[in-house]
């Protein structure tokens, strides 16, 4: 097989973009927040501090070998669930690696870092990082079924699994978008997208006092690093993709950050308005309203 | 009570059964094609008088070789049982009171008769209403009279089981002489036939039904013994 | 006439049974059955009868010729012989049990023997 | 000593019987080495910037201090502009506040968070109770003198301090960093023998490891 | 050979000589009583070979010299030599048995024996209705006096019991006799047949009254009270004649009547037989005297083969060899039973694990119950396959299904009894057996071999005895002395071999499950290496047998052999599922499921051969074209519901998780990655030839979506909250099989490649999940998993099993699993069903749940105080499951190699249909595409740097101990305190804990508790009172006069 090695650079230009917008709209979300609050909030670069900060500090622990593999698992979670998606519709080079397989791939990616997360938490041996990751996963298997069957519904109302194929056929209008076009697979995606997205109300498997910090725990200096830098690119992978079926992907990059500026808000709206749920709330939330949804969405399409 | 009336219920339930058989019942007017190949050819083919006799040793011998092993499978079995009761009690023996003297002399005088009789009834078993099983129980009823005259006297079982087992012997060796030389299993024409209302005719059928006199004789008598020695434990 | 036997004969039947099935004792229930026994062959012997005939006998009454015409089926008669000797055996052999029973147990309560069951 | 850290006899599946150590078998004894800064100057300068720009405090609350530092995170003081954030797990913190007077046997919660805390790492004294023991200068179960204890980088008086106080304390512990002054944890490694001692003087039932990593 | 009379004759002779013998000849009477019986035994084996082998015409005995009807007349043909034989070989064996009793008896007792032998022998011969009369009764008379030989005082009682019930019996006998005489004129069987329009007319209740004598012989329900007791308290040996001898023999006695009897005398007979055979079934449950359940066992089968007697009109030329198959499997177990009863010294069925003592005896004793069960390669096989044809062929389903019910209750006792046998505690009372008892044993267990053969020999299928892979697993019984290594050496060799002999013949889809039934097998038994320093009794056969089945099952063409494979691959498996420690229960659950699944399969394979023998099972697909109505639609269902068993669906699924984690670590691996892809063999065979059925209107491969779909559910919910581990993972089985069977339902060319990508995947990681969780279990002699803990140091290769394993459930790319998962959504895209997949995707994420678990409670957390110096797990444990991780990065990388062919030979099935294509490093379907290569590299790369960069980032990190962690400025005391792991996903059980509510095991518990307490309740019905037993006969006979009334 041929390989166009350009592809490498543009992969790694995306992925800068990515990170930097990534800090940045994180930054920019706690300042929301926090302007919710009547507060100030923190600067801009706050969390470049943090980074910076984290990197540059002297000593570490190691509880062993998977303790390492926990945030290596995590980022390549988040770089690899961004490669394996088109970022820029229509552009050969922004899609970047996505030629290795299609939107299963990217669903199925997703758990990768999840899994890999919970193994190195667990390897430190504090009870509650093994306390956070049974909350978090319990709440992923419920949150991820109504996107997964908006994702079917969506795959079926295309007939392809092709990410690239599902935005070609979207384009013209913004009402060919699958937002108009199947309103309830993208409300059960949305659903699930709150749920995914680590913020109130779906947020208790981070716990920071009850269980401080929930699985990362243990986790400090370099590894706490990379799992800040994920946390800077994985929900914009994970935007990505709900931009690509659902809201028309993006032709450019000014339209790449306005969606994912937008769709981020819809999380960060309902976070900062709604107190948190506890796990089985959260999963009973998510199969008695999300669920029903994304079933009709697979049904009616 | 309610077992009672449960059993009665269902016994009128099969007299019910019994009163549809008894309804349904035509008594015949003319021999069946079986009875009256009976009554037409036995005399001719087997040479017997009596043509009960002649079903019961010849035609239907294989029931009666059957019927005769009922009998010493009885005596064997109730000699089986009742000896373990004697053998586990080997106390001294009862003293009965003498027996009377008219008693006595009775049976004297009767047994020797009533074993004629029984070896009269047996014997001519091919002629006159009679047999075998008539004659054997005529002899063991005279058995029971010395027993009951002397409730002690103790007969040999050897003696008995001998004649019982040889009696079979002999029904069966002559079976299977039927076999060699005659149409089958028991058939009477070993001998011949001779004129039907002799005494020495009707083939082996007055042997074979003397022998099961002997034989019917020596099982009741044994059984009788047996169960008269019950009385010791 | 046979009706008339074959009657007694089956209500002997159903009284032996009574008693059989209602009297505890095992000598009772055993003469309950000589009772039956006795209805049966009564019965036996009643199938076989024609009215009007003779025993199965010939001689100067019966000659060969005729015999056809005038006695009874004479195979009834025959199996009833062999009927009553079986039920003398049967009868034998139950009272042995009987013995034994009362030996080993000191009753004669059918009753009494329910250690097997279920 | 809990008789959970006694040593005891422990038998295998397989019905052999061997000793644990609890003490040994289950804490790291390693002492804490010296980690001196070790890039050249401009990037521990950009280093400096962000560990002042980023001070993530230890959730400890040990006197009255605590309830002085609540405020700090609310609309009216809002911390949280200056690059102060609270963390619940001393692994991701870098500033360890002793809010108030510490009795002896809060000092040794405070030494082992301390200890798992990563370097560089500060520490705060705040109120006069931390200098010199305050109001309870004769107390029989508080300390009087924090720095025989660990290594404070800064002192901010009062009693207690208002929450102003604090985050004019904060922006002076900002320039120490940046100025590269605030070396605690080495200070405490290199002096490693000389806490210890201090530390076991007052704290009589001693039942952990030297170094809590 | 010598006449036919000889039979009564000589015996007769014989009885008469010995009461010529002195009493204290004991020696002679013995000798004379035992070459009598040999010398019949003899002669009668003759007169069978002849009528057998030579073609000899049967022949009429004429007494008297006079022809029938007017004098008695015998027949013996190859029935009456065969049964002849059957009775003096019994009585001989029994006579040799008895050797002490009758000695001590003395002459009397044995003129006994040899008089019931002649009056069997009349009844057997005699073609006369009132010679049956006197033989009857001289079996009543002898039997009575044989009673009484038992040294049990309550023998007595029991024998009472007897006559009165047989004076009442003799009373009908007569009467109809007479009546029927009366009515036809003759007194001949073969005469009163030709008369029998006559005998209807006006004798209608002579022969009810015959009729019902004679069933009244054959102890039909509930007229049998008595012949219970007789069984508990008779000597064994004669209970051993009583039940094989003497049933025979009543057994022709009703043949023989029905000869005069019309058509509605059969189905009425069948009716009685079936009550009886369920009656006696249902009583057993509640047995737990050994003799009393060999007791009710023997009444069962006598009702049986009385069912199957009643259908003679539609069994036609098989009906010898039907009957003779289940009457002669009867008398030779229940003879063999009953004599091995009499080495055991303690009267509870949990005292027969005294057999374990002597491995010969229990082989025997495990012989006799699969002849009983009719297991292959027993005669009992081959008879009901034919008997549920003729009755399935015949519409009369009803009689079928109950008879197959029946069985069912029939094996649930026969096998617990079995799992007493293997698992139970020694009793106290060693086995009393003397060499001339174990001998007879041993004759009846080489009977019951040769039976085997015969009847395969006779079967109009094949002979199993002859084939190939069954022998090989027979042939380890005999190596059992060896050495472990070296049976283990021989086995892998011979599967190896196998396999290289049936590669050429296989196609593709064949070549799959042989690979992985054969070549898959040889490696999980290199586990089998470890511990191989003991013998492993039974081991070898028991899993060769499965092996054997499962391998012959793949090549089976025609629905005979498939399902004595089937057959086979079941029994073997449950053998091996048995040996686990605790496993009595789940192995009993086991064979009962899987039995039931048979039968079911037997059923529906009886319904497809519209009255052909056997079909070839592509024929299956004609049959929806051949026949109307919804015959098909039953079929599928028949055979769907018994293979669904197999890979336990759900409701039916309640066996497995007991089974597999109770088994063996090497087992585990076996009865869980090989053994449950039989269900989905069977599955893919019948879909493959039935392809989409509907059964009023419901589609049924919708059915089984559903069900596909909920087991993925169940499974993997039930398995997110065990604690133990090797539960945790027959769980998720079920819950991977769900996905199997749901791929399959889907009815394409896509769900079947996921299905098979599953069958693959499966075998792989469940058997490194099983190998390395035992090895774990072995080392750290718990399988809870909350008592585990931080092992990865300690057992790093074991982790890594685990690691690799995890990943490829999951379905994460980027190995294998994720795969199965791409061709799951790209064959669900052009299917038609869309809620079922609801449930489906609801049970994907729920595998991590559970995933997670088993690596976190075990190799990470804490380590426990006691684990601190365990070792890596044995050797041969570890080196399959490095093997699989192997296999999993290879067919990870490459799934082409495998999969290809298959893809192409499934093409021809779904013919337009979708597919992929396999060009190039990419798999390309009509929706997306999937390169293996690409994402193992691209994730490779990253994750590369990313780790190398960490590591030297964090070169100088400090390793800490497992206590060095912040704990809220406290720390910890305990590991076990400390280790979070037991109740693992408290908050899911909050939330979805109601979906594992045990309903469905509740509802098998409580059909079993209902059956029991039903059979518990009802057998009181047996007061124990013979004049009760005498009403209850009474009953009987008048209820089936009313029954007959109304049915006439």
């Amino acid at each position: 097989m041929d390989f166009d090695w350009m592809k490498i650079p543009y992969s790694l230009l995306t992925l800068f973009i990515v990170v930097n917008y990534g800090m940045i709209l994180n930054a920019f979300i706690q300042k929301i927040g926090a302007r919710v609050g009547r507060r100030h909030g923190i600067p801009i670069w706050q969390n470049y501090a943090d980074l910076i900060k984290n990197y540059s500090i002297r000593s570490s622990i190691t509880h062993g070998v998977m303790f390492y593999l926990g945030p290596v698992f995590r980022l390549s979670g988040g770089v690899g669930l961004l490669l394996f998606v088109p970022t820029i519709y229509g552009s050969y080079m922004f899609s970047n690696m996505s030629f290795a397989g299609d939107l299963i791939l990217a669903l199925y990616f997703v758990f990768f870092g999840t899994l890999g997360m919970a193994l190195g938490a667990a390897e430190s041996g504090h009870p509650h990082a093994a306390i956070g990751i049974t909350r978090g996963l319990s709440q992923v298997t419920a949150a991820e079924l109504p996107f997964a069957l908006a994702v079917f519904a969506v795959a079926l109302q295309y007939q392809t699994l092709s990410v690239t194929d599902i935005v070609a056929a979207q384009q013209g209008s913004f009402l060919n978008w699958t937002l108009f076009t199947n309103p309830l697979a993208v409300t059960a995606a949305m659903l699930s997208f709150l749920g995914s997205m680590m913020r109130p109300p779906f947020d208790v498997v981070l716990a920071p006092q009850e269980i401080p910090i929930g699985p990362p725990t243990e986790y400090h200096s370099s590894y706490l690093a990379l799992m800040q830098t994920n946390r800077a690119i994985f929900p914009i992978a994970k935007i990505v993709i709900y931009m690509n079926l659902f809201f028309g992907g993006a032709a450019s990059w000014p339209v790449f950050f306005l969606k994912v500026f937008c769709i981020y808000m819809i999380s960060v709206l309902v976070g900062v308005v709604f107190p948190r749920f506890r796990v089985e709330q959260s999963i009973r939330w998510f199969l008695i309203w999300a669920v029903p949804v994304g079933i009709l969405a697979v049904v009616l399409v | 009570m309610i077992r009672r009336a449960f059993v009665l219920l269902l016994l009128l339930a099969l007299g019910a059964i019994f009163l549809d058989l008894l309804l349904g019942f035509v008594p015949a007017t003319e021999l069946n094609e079986t009875a009256r190949y009976y009554a037409e050819r036995s005399a001719a083919d087997l040479g017997t008088a009596n043509i009960t006799t002649a079903i019961i040793v010849t035609y239907r011998g294989l029931d009666t070789l059957g019927e005769v092993t009922v009998l010493f499978l009885t005596a064997a079995i109730v000699g089986l049982v009742l000896s373990w009761g004697r053998r586990s009690a080997e106390g001294p023996q009862r003293q009965l009171l003498p027996t009377g003297e008219l008693l006595t002399t009775g049976k004297n005088l009767l047994v020797p008769l009533i074993l004629l009789l029984g070896v009269y009834v047996f014997v001519n078993g091919h002629l006159t209403p009679g047999g075998g099983f008539q004659g054997g129980a005529i002899l063991a009823s005279g058995i029971l009279l010395m027993l009951l005259t002397d409730p002690m006297k103790r007969f040999s079982h050897g003696m008995i089981s001998a004649v019982e087992s040889f009696s079979g012997l002999v029904f069966v060796g002559l079976g299977l002489l039927g076999v060699a030389l005659a149409g089958g299993f028991l058939d009477n024409r070993l001998l011949p036939i001779g004129t039907v209302g002799e005494l020495f005719s009707a083939g082996v059928i007055p042997i074979i039904y003397s022998f099961i006199g002997l034989k019917v004789g020596a099982e009741f008598s044994s059984m009788l013994v047996n169960l008269s020695e019950t009385e010791d434990s | 006439m046979a009706q008339i036997a074959m009657a007694t004969g089956f209500i002997l039947i159903l009284i032996g049974l009574y008693g059989a099935l209602t009297n505890r004792n095992l000598l009772r229930m055993i003469i309950g059955f000589t009772i039956a026994h006795s209805g049966v062959n009564l019965v036996l012997v009643a199938v076989g009868y024609l009215s009007g005939r003779t025993a199965p006998i010939l001689d100067s009454a019966v000659p060969m010729a005729e015999a056809a015409e005038r006695i009874i089926d004479p195979l009834p008669q025959a199996l009833v012989l062999t009927a009553i000797v079986i039920g003398v055996g049967v009868t034998a052999l139950m009272l042995a049990y009987a013995y034994r029973i009362y030996v080993t147990k000191g009753t004669l309560d059918i009753g009494k023997c329910r250690e097997l069951k279920w | 000593m809990k008789p959970e850290l006694e040593k005891r006899i422990v038998r295998t599946p397989d019905g052999q019987e061997f000793e644990v150590d609890p003490l040994r078998d289950y804490y790291c004894e390693a002492a804490p080495t010296v980690m001196p800064a070790a890039y050249g100057k401009i990037v521990e300068d950009l280093f400096n910037w962000a560990r002042s720009q980023s001070l993530w405090i230890l959730g400890f609350g040990t006197g009255c201090g605590a309830i002085e530092m609540r405020p700090l995170m609310t609309p009216r003081f809002d911390a949280y502009r200056y690059g102060v954030q609270w963390r619940p797990t001393p692994r991701q913190a870098n500033l360890f506040i002793i809010s108030g007077y510490l009795s002896t046997k809060t000092l040794k919660r405070a030494i082992r968070s301390y200890e798992q805390m990563q370097n560089p790492k500060y520490v705060v004294g705040l109120g006069s109770c931390t200098i010199n023991g305050g109001m309870y200068w004769d107390s029989y179960n508080t300390i009087k003198c924090l720095d025989q204890y660990l290594p404070v980088d800064l002192y901010i008086t009062g009693c207690m301090p208002r929450p102003e106080a604090l985050l004019q304390g904060f922006e002076d512990l900002k320039k120490l960093i940046r100025a590269g002054k605030c070396e605690g944890a080495n200070k405490y490694s290199e002096n490693f023998d000389w806490y210890k001692a201090n530390q076991k003087q007052v704290i009589h039932d001693w039942d952990m490891p030297d170094y809590n990593w | 050979m010598v006449d036919g009379i000889s039979f009564i004759a000589v015996s007769l002779g014989a009885a008469f000589l010995l009461g010529m013998l002195r009493d204290s000849w004991r020696f002679a009477a013995y000798g004379v009583s035992l070459a009598t019986l040999a010398f019949l035994t003899w002669n009668a084996f003759c007169w069978t070979k002849g009528f057998a082998v030579d073609g000899l015409v049967p022949i009429e005995i004429f007494t008297a010299g006079t022809p029938p009807p007017f004098a008695v007349n015998l027949r013996l043909g190859l029935t009456e030599s065969a049964l002849l034989l059957l009775v003096h070989i019994t009585a001989l064996l029994s006579a040799i048995y008895l050797r002490d009793t009758l000695m001590q008896q003395g002459r009397r007792a044995m003129s006994v024996l040899l008089v019931l032998c002649m009056a069997l022998s009349g009844i057997i011969l005699t073609r006369d209705l009132f010679n049956l009369f006197v033989f009857v009764e001289l079996t009543v008379i002898a039997s009575g006096g044989l009673i009484l030989l038992s040294q049990d005082k309550r023998a007595l009682g029991a024998g009472f019991k007897y006559l009165i019930v047989s004076q009442v019996m003799s009373i009908l006998l007569l009467i109809g006799i007479f009546f029927a005489y009366q009515a036809t004129g003759t007194i001949n069987i073969d005469g009163m047949a030709e008369q029998s329009a006559l005998l209807f007319k006006g004798g209608f209740l002579a022969f009810f009254l015959m009729f019902m004598a004679v069933v009244l012989e054959l102890k039909p329900f509930p007229a049998n009270g008595w012949a219970l007791d007789v069984y508990e308290s008779a000597h064994p040996a004669f209970s051993a004649i009583i039940s094989a001898a003497v049933g025979a023999a009543s057994l022709i006695a009703l043949d023989k009547l029905l000869l005069i009897a019309g058509p509605d005398w059969l189905m009425l007979t069948s009716i009685i037989g079936l009550i009886t055979f369920i009656a006696a079934n249902l009583f057993g449950l509640a047995q737990e005297n050994d003799r009393r359940l060999l007791g009710y066992s023997s009444v069962g089968q006598i009702g049986l083969v009385m069912l199957v007697l009643g259908q003679k009109d539609i069994l036609g030329d098989n009906y010898l060899f039907v009957v003779g198959g289940i009457l002669l499997a009867h008398a030779v177990a229940k003879a063999g039973l009953f004599w091995i009863s009499g080495l055991v010294q303690g009267r509870e069925l949990k005292d027969w694990a005294a057999l374990r003592q002597r491995p010969l005896l229990l082989f025997a004793f495990a012989s006799f119950i699969a002849l009983l069960m009719g297991l292959p390669p027993f005669p009992g096989f081959y008879a009901k396959w034919e008997l549920v044809h003729a009755l399935a062929a015949a519409d009369r389903l009803w009689l079928l299904g109950l008879m197959l019910f029946a069985s069912l209750l029939e094996a649930g006792y026969l096998f617990r009894w079995f799992g007493y046998v293997i698992k139970r505690d020694l009793p106290e009372q060693p086995l009393a057996c003397p060499w001339h008892k174990r001998t007879v044993v041993m004759l009846a267990l080489v009977a019951a071999w040769a039976l085997a053969y015969i009847w395969g020999e006779l079967s109009p299928h094949s002979n199993l005895l002859h084939l190939l892979p069954l022998l090989f697993a027979l042939a380890f019984l005999v190596l059992e002395p060896l050495p472990a290594w070296l049976k283990n050496l021989l086995a892998i060799g011979g599967m190896v071999v196998w396999f290289l002999l049936s590669y050429p013949g296989y196609d593709p889809l064949q070549l799959i499950y042989g690979g992985i039934i054969l070549i898959g097998g040889s490696i999980i038994f290199l586990a089998s290496f470890y511990g191989s320093a003991q013998r492993r009794l039974g081991f070898y056969p028991s899993a060769m047998l499965m092996y054997a089945g499962l391998s012959l099952l793949i090549v089976a063409e025609d629905s005979f052999n498939f399902f004595a494979a089937w057959e086979l691959l079941t029994v073997g498996s449950y053998f091996l599922i048995l040996r686990g420690k605790e496993s009595e229960p789940h192995a009993l659950s086991y064979i009962l499921f899987s039995l039931g699944g048979a039968f079911l399969i037997l059923a529906g394979f009886a319904l497809a051969g519209l009255g052909a023998g056997q079909i070839p099972l592509a024929r299956l697909a004609d049959l929806s074209g051949q026949t109307s109505g919804e015959l098909a639609g039953w079929v599928f269902l028949l055979l769907a519901i018994g293979f669904l068993t197999k890979t336990a669906a759900v409701g039916l699924h309640i066996w497995l998780p007991g089974a597999h984690a109770e088994a063996e670590t090497d087992v585990s691996p076996m009865v869980s990655g090989i053994l449950l892809k039989a269900g989905l063999f069977g599955l893919t065979m019948l879909l493959m030839t039935m392809g989409k059925q509907q059964l009023y209107g419901v589609e049924l491969t919708h059915v089984m979506l559903w069900i596909g779909a909920i087991s993925a559910l169940v499974g993997n919910l039930l398995a997110v909250f065990q604690e133990d581990a090797k539960r945790l993972l027959a769980y998720s089985s079920i819950g991977q099989m769900g996905y199997a069977v749901f791929g399959l339902a889907m009815m394409n060319h896509l769900g079947w490649m996921m299905a098979l990508m599953f069958v693959i995947n499966h075998y792989i990681y469940k058997s490194m999940l099983f190998l390395s969780v035992g090895g774990v279990a072995k080392r750290t002699g718990t399988r809870l998993m909350y008592q585990m803990g931080g092992l990865i140091t300690l057992m790093p290769l074991s982790f890594i099993a685990v690691l690799i394993g995890i990943i490829a459930v999951s379905g994460v790319p980027p190995l294998s699993g994720f795969g199965g998962r791409w061709i799951f959504y790209n064959a669900i895209m052009s299917d038609e069903y869309r809620l079922p997949l609801v449930i489906i995707f609801l049970a994907g994420p729920i595998a991590f749940l559970y995933l997670f678990r088993l690596i976190h409670t075990i190799f990470l957390g804490q380590l426990k105080d006691e684990h601190r110096k365990l070792k890596e797990a044995p050797f041969w444990i570890v080196l399959p499951q490095m093997i699989f991780v192997a296999f999993l990065m290879i067919f990870a990388l490459v799934p082409g190699l495998a999969l290809r062919h298959v893809d192409v030979y499934i093409g021809q099935f779904f013919a337009g249909g979708p597919s992929l294509n396999w060009e190039g490093l990419t798999i390309t379907s009509q929706f997306g595409q999937w390169a293996p290569i690409p994402i193992m590299i691209i994730i490779g790369v990253i994750f590369m740097t990313l780790f190398l960069w960490l590591l030297f980032v964090n070169r100088r990190a400090q390793k800490v101990k497992q206590f060095n962690i912040v704990f809220a400025a406290e720390r910890p005391y305990r590991p076990e305190t400390t280790h979070f792991a037991w109740n693992f996903f408290a908050p899911y059980r909050k939330a979805l804990g109601f979906l594992t509510q045990p309903l469905v095991t509740r509802f098998w518990e409580t059909l079993t508790d209902l059956l029991h307490q039903l059979a518990d309740l009802l057998r009181r019905f047996y007061t124990g009172n013979g004049q009760t037993y005498a009403v209850h006969l009474l009953l009987f006979v008048v209820a089936v006069y009313l029954l007959q009334k109304g049915m006439m």
